[in-house]
């Protein structure tokens, strides 16, 4: 029964981030939001899983709100943004797509290496070390795509993914007290609520969503 | 009514905490300036209790050497700036910058922010003080965004996106600690708690801890604004209302620098996980020097003086890299010199903008000549962050930079380097807006100068004469520090 | 006791300045600040000299629970300090005197009254205290304050600059001082001056320590490349402010430097001699050779206060080549001249200031093409400034020609040196001085000339005023203390001996013993000059010919208009001008030093336009150093300043590619 | 009594000084003029030209100041003053101790000083042309004199006249860097008198005159009072020479009548010696354009110069 825990675990994480990297690959807005849905509920499952396996209760509080809030609200919302501001079929992404896939091989390449050479004394359990060394892959691509799209949305879903990569990290900590999984819940809720204020805001100003159409106003301009 | 530390740790979370749930029903502005204010007095006092204790240890809270100082110079700014701010956004509103449905919610916000900070410096576990500092941030974006404006709005969104992904590292930081504590702590709460980190953090797998502070000095260094991750903090300052710019250059930079520290402690009582001192030390170096040289074209007064803020938060990290007793007594000096300094060259600034009408250096000529008090105030004030000596800038820059001169000269001429072109910078801007020939609108104004020159009394006190109490805590905790 | 009664006094000046801070510097408190503030200085000099005469170190030392919490804020008045407190209390007190009748004239006191007792007490507190923190302390509080006195003025943008320029070179001289203590308390943290010279360190240390000392109060005083803000700063101030900035300031600078290379460096060597000397005669060279260009009067004193400072310099080259070699009563005579030099700039520099200042406030005019024929309007402010002109040109009945006399005494004595460097160098710097004190006596004459003699250049100069009682007081006071000192220069050096044997271990011989009361440095048979014996001599030698040529000669005059060879010459303006007198000497030394430039414009034949010449003259240092240095920072600023206005993503990128890097570190460190 | 005694000899000092000088100006005349094979004045014109102007009435410009009145005074004791010390005929003189070397130039400084300054009084453009190029050719000729008081100290070991007199009759012999010294004094002598090289004393040129237009304005007996210092200062470096480099025959301290008297007739031999060999320089050499001269006195400065340096390198040479 081990083996086979170990191995579901260990599926799901890697499931996680390769939908990171589907993720990257998206450049039609639709797809990018159907795809992070996808990525909330392959996290909720996974940290259900964790909590079935490490029979700590708490945890399925935690991938219900994932399920919940990630999968369905969030989504569901962006695309109602997306369709009123008629934004949803643009196509934006920097640098074009193979330099990012190829960065974020590299990324995870080398989240593997530290995080499997730092944990390799501690936690005898391989599981611990392999479902952090994929938090930090996933939040490291998360980071990658909001560095890599122009556009607003498109940022908020990258942090989102990377906000998935701490659930699972905090997830694969056997033990971690329950006011971690509150504050994760919390930042998403409030951020979400931030990011609707400013979205609305934003497009009561400029009609557009564009992050580049932010900067003009930006002070101290030459 | 005389609480002992316990109670008085209690009430110094308590007060704010219903002041912002009160302050959120009332409408209109006089009365919840006051009551502000008020809270603001009340939690002072009870900080001011905490000092007669020996320091506690809760389960969630405690009070010990190092965050006890901190705790009552947060209350004390936090009590100054209320005052300051009831007189300025009363003139902000009179003026019509601001409409009083942007103020609903602000002191709510103000007494938010208050609970928020005090909880990171009394929190006990390093998850608690995570969610502090994340409280903290989001009141600041709100309050940040409060004038509506396109560049509040840039300013806001850019501070929330760098915040939260510097927030999202300190957790993966946050969280790799307690990977590496729970082998030795056991599961659950105890792997998270401090007293029982330090007791223990010998045993750490020091990997494991270079890798968390990686994390944490990246997150949390985004919230002290250290170079490569200040991006956020000058266009925050400038477009966010004056009051709240005083908090976060004077406190909440406090507070994350504060929690760097903490995990400093951590490490330096770990002998094999790499010494932290180096990696601050770069980033110190490089936080002065660029900001020093950003001085130099600034034109919003508000964003000059947040690189000011930028640099000094470099010269303290840069003390603490250096470690020593003569440094970290120098750094931790600094810290509660810069933000009394800086809070009140914010709040001379504050009222400069609303008497002159702009924020522009341009726009603002002989200040001495049209506003003496003000004018004076100001040069003073600059004269003590640019660390010139009666003022108590100077002894913490003479401490930190004669320890390091003595065992790494190169490293103390790079930072008097950075120092003396930041000086440039400062005093070329004040020559400009304090003498001259007064131009713009000279009317007088009703502003409230007795903040600003309470914090330069103290300044100029600490500069001259510092209490024996105060130096043994400095002391001990310099010790701690290593 | 001297300490807290001097310490008492500091006190005094920084009540006199909070009370003028209180009452707004209106009406009668100007007079009262400034009577407080000569009360005050009086009663430094007294404290001073009675601390030298008595030469004991019993109740100099004190210590405050101020300043660094673990070693307090200490202040020691020994001999050295003793008598640098009475050159700044004799500067002090004269220049309040004056103050008093000169400060009515300023328009906005508020803006002077409260920092010029600081000012004093900045001073004060420099020569009082005995540890880092304090010394700094005082040091910035002095540049803070008289950085306040130039911005007095600020409404000319051309003051602000000068306040400016001063301030980041304060600035800039404090943070090196900063660095040399740090470098000199070593790791330990000793940090008060009596364990700091007791500290072992090795001698490259010391090597850098001086040198950094040597910038630190070598730009406060106006060492060669770093001088170009004195004299800017110092003619913004108002003059009696000017006066003590040239007067006394520059002095508690050359103190900082004595107190820490003889009192805390221990292993001197012979390249800090060399680079001493250089460092002043190239100092005493350019500064002469500038003051002879200039047509601003207090800027012209400020270039002579840097020749000054250059001639002090020698003389404390000289006195660390001979302690080098461990010649000690060689060492003394050099360092006396130091000393007898730094007494007497104070003296005749005050002076020839507070005349500026009597000219200026009398014609409102600084620049010295529109003045002239003052001697008859202002005819006791011409005599006093007369008496001032021939002191700082060295000539023999005046106190400046005894201390230039005694440096020349100084480098006949040093063929006994053996080090091949010293014995290239000497002469060269010996030559330099002789050129430097003959430049002086021109520029003198030519600012005299051109300001009181000859015939009123504008209408201002025709329609001047005497001066007020006080400032001819003070004036006379000084011109007095120049007679005295030149012809009794034995009475100073005796006052003095305490500090040598402080600092030296060896003094003069005693010159009270001497017969005649003549002056003899080394030995009898070597060198001895009598000052009061050359005074009566010339006095008597005129009183016999005057008798001589009015009884056998006649005594009618006749007055007439001039002959001027026949040429019927009215007009103001055909007279020798201030840039016309100077123009041989310019034509002479103008392209080395200072790279001088005339550009003749001629119209074409027919076109009534005037003709006209320009002289540019541009300062090497400023431009070699000062405006590089400005313009390197300006252009990395702008450079740096594109980082403001990256986008949100370009920042996040930032951090993420410190995060990448930072995690490489980690993977790959082990 | 011994005060009295030395008192005596030191004022007879003082009025041989005051009387040979006119009669030296007269003596170079005269021999300037037979060289040029013209008869010239008679040698005691110079007497009876000062006895004259100290009979006539002073006419002086409206605008001039007191200065310009004390001044003549002022130029002729300091001058006077220089000239007692050096020792003529006998040493160690009574006043001899008051001041060395480096104190006279610096009396004769003063001397040019209140020249320079009276020059300018009056406000009239030939006064200042006058005190300009006389400052200029001062910042070269008061330096070139100190290196020269510098060697000229270094190889006697003393700054006194009477030391350096006693010590070279003594055991010198010849020496490279008195030899430069000597050449150095002599053109500082050539400029400071005002002699052809540098300045023309006979003429009247505007365009030429350094010392004239500085004097232009004066009449009666300042300008006698002027004309007696001009000559005093030619015998005061004449004597000087003579007493540094040529010392044989001065009386030593202390000597007798007898050795004054002999002192005097070879102090007279030298005097006039030495003027003639001046006027024999003068008539070979024309003047030199003004901004020449600075090369001419920069030289003496070289010279100067080299001499202190040789002495500091080797006591020998």
């Amino acid at each position: 029964m081990e083996r086979l825990a170990f191995d579901i675990a260990h599926l799901l994480a890697g499931g996680l981030v390769l939908l990171s990297f589907v993720m990257l690959y998206q450049d039609r807005m639709n797809g990018l939001i159907r795809v992070f849905a996808l990525h909330a509920v392959v996290l909720s499952l996974s940290v259900g899983w964790q909590a079935y396996s490490q029979a700590a209760p708490h945890l399925y509080i935690t991938a219900a709100i994932a399920l919940v809030f990630k999968a369905l609200i969030i989504p569901y919302a962006l695309h109602r943004i997306m369709v009123k501001l008629g934004v949803h079929r643009e196509i934006e992404i920097v640098g074009g797509i193979v330099p990012t896939m190829l960065l974020g091989i590299g990324l995870t390449a080398l989240s593997l290496a530290v995080m499997l050479q730092a944990t390799e004394a501690t936690t005898a359990d391989p599981l611990a070390r392999e479902d952090l060394a994929f938090a930090l892959s996933v939040v490291l691509l998360g980071l990658l795509m909001m560095v890599t799209r122009r556009n607003a949305v498109s940022q908020v879903i990258g942090f989102m993914t990377l906000e998935n990569g701490m659930i699972l990290a905090a997830a694969g900590a056997k033990g971690m007290p329950f006011v971690v999984e509150i504050s994760v819940a919390f930042s998403v809720l409030i951020a979400f609520i931030v990011i609707g204020v400013f979205l609305f805001r934003i497009r009561e100003r400029f009609d557009s969503v564009d992050i580049g159409a932010l900067e003009q106003g930006r002070g101290d301009r030459i | 009514m005389i609480l002992d530390v316990g109670q008085a740790m209690t009430a110094v979370l308590a007060i704010p905490a219903t002041a912002a749930l009160v302050l959120v029903l009332i409408p209109g502005y006089r009365l919840p300036a006051a009551l502000n204010f008020l809270a603001c007095a009340a939690t002072f006092l009870s900080a001011l209790t905490l000092l007669s204790g020996t320091g506690a240890t809760g389960d969630y809270l405690f009070v010990d050497d190092l965050n006890v100082v901190f705790v009552v110079l947060s209350t004390f700014v936090g009590l100054t700036t209320s005052a300051f701010s009831a007189s300025y956004i009363g003139h902000e509103i009179a003026v019509g910058k601001l409409r009083p449905a942007f103020v609903r919610f602000y002191h709510a916000m103000y007494q938010a922010l208050m609970f928020a900070m005090n909880l990171a410096l009394l929190a006990n576990n390093i998850g608690l003080m995570w969610v502090a500092i994340e409280l903290a941030t989001l009141t600041t974006v709100l309050m940040v965004g409060l004038y509506r404006t396109s560049e509040a709005l840039e300013a806001a969104w850019k501070y929330f996106i760098l915040g939260s992904v510097g927030i999202a590292l300190a957790l993966f930081g946050t969280i790799l600690v307690y990977v590496a504590a729970q082998p030795v702590l056991g599961e659950g709460y105890d792997a998270m708690v401090w007293t029982r980190l330090m007791q223990k953090a010998a045993g750490f797998s020091p990997s494991l801890l270079n890798v968390a502070f990686v994390f944490l000095i990246l997150g949390y260094g985004t919230k002290v604004g250290l170079a490569p991750m200040h991006a956020w903090l000058p266009d925050a300052h400038a477009e966010g209302p004056t009051p709240i710019s005083a908090v976060l250059s004077g406190l909440l930079l406090n507070v994350a620098l504060y929690a760097v520290l903490r995990f400093k402690m951590l490490l330096s009582v770990n002998e094999q996980a790499i010494k932290p001192g180096p990696l601050l030390v770069v980033l110190g170096l490089l936080s002065v020097i660029f900001a020093g040289f950003m001085l130099y074209k600034r034109r919003d007064i508000k964003r000059l003086f947040a690189y000011s803020s930028i640099e000094h938060m470099g010269i303290i990290a840069f003390a603490f890299g250096m470690g020593g007793p003569l440094a970290n007594f120098g750094g931790l000096l600094h810290m509660t010199m810069h933000s009394l300094t800086k809070s009140a060259i914010f709040f001379a600034v504050g009222h400069i903008a609303q008497v002159k009408g702009t924020q522009s250096l341009a726009g603002i000529r002989g200040l001495t000549v049209s506003h003496p008090a003000l004018g004076w105030g100001l040069v003073i004030s600059v004269a003590a962050i640019a660390g010139l000596p009666p003022m108590g800038v100077f002894m913490s820059e003479f401490l930190i930079i004669t320890s390091t001169f003595a065992r790494a000269p190169l490293l103390a001429a790079a930072l008097v380097f950075g120092l003396l072109i930041a000086f440039g910078a400062l005093m070329l801007r004040v020559s400009d807006v304090a003498f001259g020939e007064p131009d713009g609108p000279v009317g007088p104004i009703e502003a409230s100068i007795w903040p600003l020159y309470l914090h330069l009394a103290l300044v100029l006190a600490a500069g001259l004469y510092l209490p024996e109490r105060l130096v043994s805590w400095f002391q001990h905790v310099a010790a701690l520090l290593g | 006791m001297d300490v807290t009664a001097a310490l008492w006094c500091m006190a005094g000046f920084l009540a006199l300045s909070l009370l003028a801070i209180g009452s707004g510097g209106r009406g009668l408190v100007g007079t009262v600040i400034y009577a407080g503030s000569a009360g005050l200085s009086l009663v430094l000099a007294v404290i001073a000299v009675h601390v030298l005469l008595t030469a004991s170190d019993v109740g100099q030392r004190l210590i405050l629970p101020l300043g660094v919490p673990w070693i307090g804020a200490r202040f020691h008045l020994d001999c050295l300090s003793a008598f640098f407190l009475l050159v700044l209390a004799i500067a002090a007190g004269a220049a309040s005197l004056y103050a008093i009748g000169y400060g009515a004239h300023e328009e906005e006191p508020e803006r002077v009254l409260p920092f010029y007792p600081a000012f004093l007490a900045g001073m004060t507190g420099v020569l009082l205290a005995d540890d880092a923190f304090t010394f700094l302390v005082a040091w910035e509080f002095m540049s803070l304050a008289s950085w306040a006195l130039v911005m007095a003025r600020h409404r000319d943008p051309e003051n602000r600059r000068a306040g400016y320029i001063y301030l980041v070179m304060a600035s800039l001289g404090a943070l090196l001082l900063l660095l040399a203590f740090g470098l000199l308390a070593g790791p330990e943290g000793a940090y008060d001056f009596t364990r700091m010279a007791r500290v072992e360190r090795g001698w490259w240390i010391e090597g850098v320590a001086l040198v950094l000392v040597l910038i630190g109060t070598g730009s406060k005083a106006g060492l060669a490349p770093l001088h170009v803000w004195l004299p800017l700063a110092h003619p913004a101030a108002p003059s009696h402010v000017s006066a003590l900035m040239s007067g006394a300031m520059t002095k508690i600078a050359v103190y900082a430097f004595i107190r820490i290379v003889f009192g805390m460096l221990s292993l001197p060597s012979v390249w800090w001699a060399i680079v001493v000397m250089l460092a002043g005669a190239a100092t005493a060279a350019l500064g002469v050779l500038f003051a002879m260009i200039q047509r601003d009067l207090k800027r012209l004193l400020a270039y002579s206060t840097i020749e000054n400072i250059g001639i002090i310099f020698i003389a404390l080259g000289l006195a660390l080549a001979f302690r080098a070699n461990g010649i000690r009563w060689a060492a003394a005579v050099a360092f006396a001249a130091a000393l007898l030099h730094v007494f007497n700039h104070a003296l005749f520099k005050n002076l020839l200031f507070l005349g500026a200042g009597a000219v200026l406030s009398a014609t409102g005019e600084r620049d010295i093409e529109k003045l002239g024929g003052l001697i008859h309007r202002m005819p006791r402010t011409a005599f006093l400034f007369l008496g001032g002109c021939v002191a700082i040109s060295a000539l023999p009945p005046l106190n400046g020609f005894v201390s230039e006399w005694l440096v020349f005494q100084a480098v006949l004595m040093s063929p006994i040196l053996e080090q091949w460097s010293l014995k290239l160098a000497i002469p060269a710097v010996g030559v330099t001085l002789a050129l430097s004190a003959a430049l002086c006596a021109a520029t003198f004459v030519r600012a005299y000339g051109i300001v009181f003699l000859s015939r009123p250049r504008s209408l201002q100069a025709a329609s001047a005023g005497e001066t007020d009682r006080w400032s001819l007081g003070a004036m006379a006071l000084l011109l007095g203390l120049c007679l005295a000192v030149g012809i009794l220069p034995g009475l100073v050096i005796d006052l003095m001996a305490p500090a040598l044997d402080q600092v030296m271990g060896a003094t003069l011989p005693v010159q009270r013993a001497i017969p005649w009361l003549s002056f003899i440095p080394i030995a009898e048979g070597r060198s001895s000059y009598n000052g009061m014996l050359v005074f009566v001599f010339i006095l008597s030698s005129t009183l016999v010919t005057v008798e001589i040529v009015h009884r056998f000669g006649s005594r009618q005059a006749r007055r007439g208009p001039a002959w001027d060879c026949g040429f019927p010459g009215d007009d103001p303006g055909a007279q020798y001008s201030a840039s016309s007198f100077a123009q041989p000497v310019r034509r002479v030394y103008g392209n080395v030093v200072f790279g001088v430039r005339e550009t003749v414009e001629m119209p074409p034949p027919g076109d009534p336009r005037p003709a006209h010449i320009r002289v540019s003259i541009t300062d090497y240092a400023w431009r070699a150093l000062f405006a590089r240095v400005g313009g390197l920072v300006d252009r990395t600023a702008g450079a740096l300043n594109a980082l403001q206005f990256l986008t949100i993503r370009q920042y996040l990128s930032l951090v993420f590619a410190a995060l990448v890097l930072l995690l490489l570190m980690v993977a790959t460190w082990r | 009594m011994a005060l009295i005694h030395d008192l005596a000899v030191q004022g007879a000092q003082m009025t041989l000084v005051l009387s040979l000088a006119p009669a030296l100006l007269g003596y170079t005349r005269v021999v300037k003029a037979r060289l040029l094979r013209r008869r010239g004045p008679p040698l005691l014109q110079p007497y009876r030209d000062l006895a004259k102007l100290m009979r006539k009435e002073v006419v002086i410009a409206e605008n001039a100041s007191w200065l310009f009145r004390t001044g003549p005074y002022l130029i002729f004791v300091a001058t006077w003053v220089a000239a007692a010390l050096v020792p003529t005929f006998a040493q160690g003189l009574l006043f001899s101790w008051t001041a060395d070397l480096i104190a006279i130039t610096a009396l004769l400084g003063s001397a040019r000083f209140f020249l320079a300054l009276v020059g300018m009084d009056i406000g009239t453009s030939f006064g200042g042309i006058g005190s300009s190029r006389e400052a200029l050719f001062a910042t070269l000729a008061e330096p070139a004199m100190i290196m020269v008081v510098f060697t000229v100290a270094l190889v006697a070991g003393s700054t006194q006249l009477s030391i350096i007199a006693a010590h070279m009759l003594g055991n010198v012999g010849i020496r490279v860097s008195l030899g430069l010294a000597l050449l150095g004094l002599i053109i500082v002598a050539i400029a400071e008198n005002a002699r052809i090289p540098v300045d023309n004393p006979a003429t009247h040129l505007e365009l030429t005159m350094v010392h004239e237009a500085m004097v232009l304005e004066y009449s009666g007996r300042h300008l006698a009072m002027i004309e007696m210092a001009a000559a005093l200062k030619l015998l005061l470096y004449v004597s000087l020479i003579a007493c540094i480099f040529v010392p044989w025959g001065i009386a030593p301290a202390g000597a007798g009548p007898p050795a004054w008297l002999a002192g005097v007739g070879v102090y007279l031999a030298k005097v006039f010696a030495g003027a003639t060999l001046l006027v024999i320089f003068e008539t070979s050499i024309a003047k030199m354009r003004v901004f020449r001269v600075p090369e001419f006195l920069g030289g003496a400065l070289m010279l100067g110069l080299l001499g202190t340096l040789l002495l500091f390198v080797s006591r020998g040479l």
